[in-house]
């Protein structure tokens, strides 16, 4: 079980997510990974949207740091505006989106704007940048984040990028697209929204982690599903492209 | 055509004035105009708007140097290391002073220059229905659309006094050649009242015109143009450098503080009177890394006639 | 990527079917799919809408031929020459059948696609205001701008069901370049449900690669892919052949009557089978003299690493 | 006096109202010659912006049937989207736009789309094309046109391109920018709204040209400027320009 990285398992697990064919809205950093692990094992046509205006149906020969490094635009299938891939975003053609986050809640409602603190303290955070775009427009998307007490609260300090708001019909009461979080991805588990409810549960314990672990790292009273699946570990073979794909492990350790 | 080429120095001397609103980092996080952005904190400009989608790490040090009133943008961090420590000083603990921060998706940042750049005094979206982004903001109103009844936010259109872009081509009369990921910067450009280009080259009137439809920035729209090789270190530049991961790491590492920001900043920009003293700090080995190994030339285009 | 080249009576006759929308002349008076629009009225496609912006003499040839039963355009007309009598006759006369004409102008036409582009189900605009255009228009409704309070136009999305787009290159796959004016084709292209190709050269995957910022289609929004040399004339194409204006004299004159008409439609179109006999019809000297005389081809831009 | 056509002095009378380093919005026929033959005279820094996409300083090196021919394009300042010139429009910069028509009324407003005749038959004319945007939101606009008594009725059938529309302060009223007719160019003569009503007044007259000639041939008490001038010939240097931008006088007879 120690012979891969809590990093790794996630990155695997977001390919996993992914259909062939699929058109993405890719994101950085872990995400990118799985992407591109993604396209070399069973999702080889997906086809990846940057929001600096790229489009790549190729793998960057190299390792990216942001998407708007060298390597993700020479011989990319497209280079444009912002607004061309947003567009193809807004018109309801992404398939499935990544964005991390600082807070996610009960519903699957993700901050990465500000985190109130006790007292009137605040806790500034980035911002959405395409985030927000991402979980108002995306067809579903998938959150990536470590698994803590306080970044699972029941609810979140400030929604950046809208999941299933309060609960069933909120999205579309608001007047977003139907969309909303596929799957909370963490280094424990994998959770994903009850189609009734649309309240986040378990649905898949990463190898060696307890349901106790994960129920003391999360915000609120977690539903689990019966049964609940364990998360199969990195095959050798994503193993192997993963490690090829970020050999020094900046994204992996 | 009016020539336009001037010294970086002279360009943000007499086009960016205290309490401004400027756009810059359209490209998002290629090609931002950091030798522009640097110049600016040296000749002490105050109380500016700075504007776009995300910034990379360029926002971050207008915040620290003080330079900075209010932030109207999508995101500002450092995209491969995290968080922007001047931005959390400034929003958090006032220090040096102070910021109000107008917060944004990437989309609506995109929106309101676009609105702009069409003449008209919003657009319409779905994005951010729902958000906390959208509650109560001022360039983010709830309407309804007048044929379907369905909600959705009226982005205001943003219309900045200045907009920076760094391209890697221009002549003398400002029309500009680039390429690679564009982002918002055509919006941006044609939203702004006044544009300040920096180029990586200055080539001629004739090279420009073998392809006008590289030329995304015609010359009537600019009003200043320098040719500063390099301005855009540390981000990329498609067919000239890579982006230098190196540094965005060590100003991560070195800004956790605010006397380590302060030593950041006397080190590479006020101890540096302009971007060729910048780049011979940064050493011929480490340009020599940056620089693209391999050229990669686009098949033509005949425009013959 | 999905190989998608077929002939193009396997395009029209597989992708166009009676009563779809149908976006074509998108790049103004260049590069209009007058192969492809031959080719629908050869297989008799009925009741088509045709939308665009100003559509030379494409969409009378269509109307004449009776394949159409509304237009959506802000001109129908020889831009040369003058009238476009097939319109007249159909909206004066109803000869061969009467046409619905919704009457917009350049900008509404970019406007409605450009919504449909971005994903909204609408775009603001002050064109128009206090015309008889916008009197009473489906498509154009008077709102009030959310933030001054001001009286603006609502322009309607328009999604059509198949834009039909003439480019210079194409790779199998369908990511194509194209240069020179654009028009709104791009809008049209991302508006639009399918998307059919006719180009004038079928090159590599590779070359394409070689100039992503030229790449204004890509492939995945493309459903057919048609090599389709000469597939634009009589109008002009940037690099390959310039405008053949004698043929849109020749067309004006000999269309003045229904009889006329018939008589052209027979020789240019109903009698030859296909483009290439099209062009043999044209013959070698006519081509000639049309053809680009002298290159002038794009400085490179380097996409390296 | 019959040393040039017709044409050829609508032609330099449009070149006149251009002024140096204004933005244009050319057109095709008559404005575009008008155009070329401003910028080889008094307007050299003249910018041309056309509605397929294309910018030009440099005039083409050959006569255009259209502004999409291919001598418009080489070596153009640049080719792109027609929203991008249209932008530049709606943005106010265009200072100065040509049009022509079918009708022009009283107050300028231009006719380029039906005429409904006596009975219940209409005359079906090609439409607005881009007229209607230059109409609406350059900071003026010049209208060439034949004057003819048919087609200067005291008020359209059709206002395809609003000028005045029913007078002063209209414009504001139906949220139009200010913009408007600066003058209507003739065969006869030149028009221009007086100041305060924004009714159109005979302000010159062409070489030849009588008075009544022109009120006979307008459909409305064409109200007349004092004095009234003269409209200059043609230079013999504006002559042998014109004739060589267009030898085969394919717009100029």
């Amino acid at each position: 079980m120690d012979d891969f990285t809590p990093r790794e398992l996630m990155i695997v697990a977001a390919a996993r997510e992914l259909r062939d064919g699929e058109i993405v809205f890719v994101g950085m950093r872990l995400p990118l990974l799985g992407f591109l692990l993604a396209k070399r094992t069973h999702a080889p046509r997906a086809l990846g949207l940057y929001e600096n205006g790229v489009i790549r149906e190729t793998p960057a020969a190299e390792l990216l740091y942001t998407m708007s490094d060298l390597p993700n635009i020479t011989r990319a299938t497209a280079c444009g505006e912002m607004l061309m891939v947003m567009g193809l975003l807004a018109q309801g053609r992404v398939d499935v989106g990544f964005i991390g986050g600082a807070e996610v809640d009960r519903f699957g409602n993700v901050n990465t704007t500000l985190v109130r603190r006790e007292g009137k303290s605040i806790l500034r955070l980035p911002g959405s940048g395409g985030a927000g775009d991402i979980a108002s427009l995306a067809r579903r998307f998938i959150v990536l984040m470590p698994h803590e007490r306080r970044r699972f609260p029941a609810r979140v300090s400030y929604i950046t990028s809208p999941g299933y708001g309060e609960g069933r019909g909120w999205r579309q009461r608001v007047g977003l697209p139907p969309g909303g979080p596929a799957a909370v991805i963490t280094d424990k588990a994998i959770l994903r929204p009850d189609p009734e409810t649309k309240e986040l549960r378990l649905v898949s314990l990463h190898p060696g982690v307890s349901l106790e672990e994960v129920r003391a790292s999360t915000g609120w009273d977690l539903q689990i599903a019966d049964p609940v699946e364990r998360t199969p570990p990195p095959t050798p073979q994503e193993l192997r492209l993963l490690r090829s794909l970020d050999p020094e492990g900046v994204w992996t350790r | 055509m009016t020539r336009k080429l001037m010294s970086l120095s002279e360009a943000i001397g007499r086009y960016v004035a205290d309490g401004m609103s400027l756009v810059m980092g359209t490209a998002l996080e290629a090609a931002i105009p950091f030798a522009a952005g640097h110049e600016i904190i040296r000749q002490g400009k105050r109380d500016l708007t700075v504007i776009g989608p995300i910034s990379d790490i360029l926002f971050d040090q207008l915040i620290g140097a003080g330079c900075v009133r209010r932030v109207i943008a999508a995101w500002v961090g450092n995209v491969s290391e995290g968080s922007a420590y001047n931005l959390r000083r400034a929003v958090e603990e006032g220090v040096p002073h102070f910021v109000d921060v107008e917060d944004h998706t990437n989309l609506t940042i995109a929106l309101g220059l676009h609105a702009a750049a069409l003449g008209v005094p919003y657009l319409p979206t779905r994005t951010a229905l729902g958000s906390d982004v959208a509650r109560g903001h001022p360039g983010l109103r709830p309407i309804r659309c007048p044929y379907t009844g369905e909600p959705l936010l009226a982005v205001r259109a943003l219309a900045p006094d200045v907009a920076i872009v760094h391209v890697q081509r221009a002549d003398e009369f400002g029309n500009c050649h680039l390429w690679g990921n564009l982002g918002v910067t055509l919006d941006a450009v044609r939203a702004s009242r006044s544009v300040i280009v920096t180029a990586e080259e200055i080539v001629s009137a004739d090279l420009i015109r073998s392809d006008p439809n590289r030329t995304l920035i015609p010359g009537f729209l600019v009003t200043a143009v320098v040719h500063e090789p390099w301005g855009a270190h540390p981000s990329p530049v498609v067919g000239y450098y890579h982006r230098d991961h190196a540094h965005f790491r060590e100003y991560h590492e070195r800004t956790r503080t605010r006397e380590g920001f302060l030593a950041w900043l006397k080190e590479w920009v006020l101890s540096v009177p302009d971007r060729s003293r910048y780049m011979d700090r940064l050493g011929p080995e480490r340009r020599r890394a940056l620089r693209i190994a391999q050229s990669a030339l686009s098949a033509p285009a005949d425009f013959g006639c």
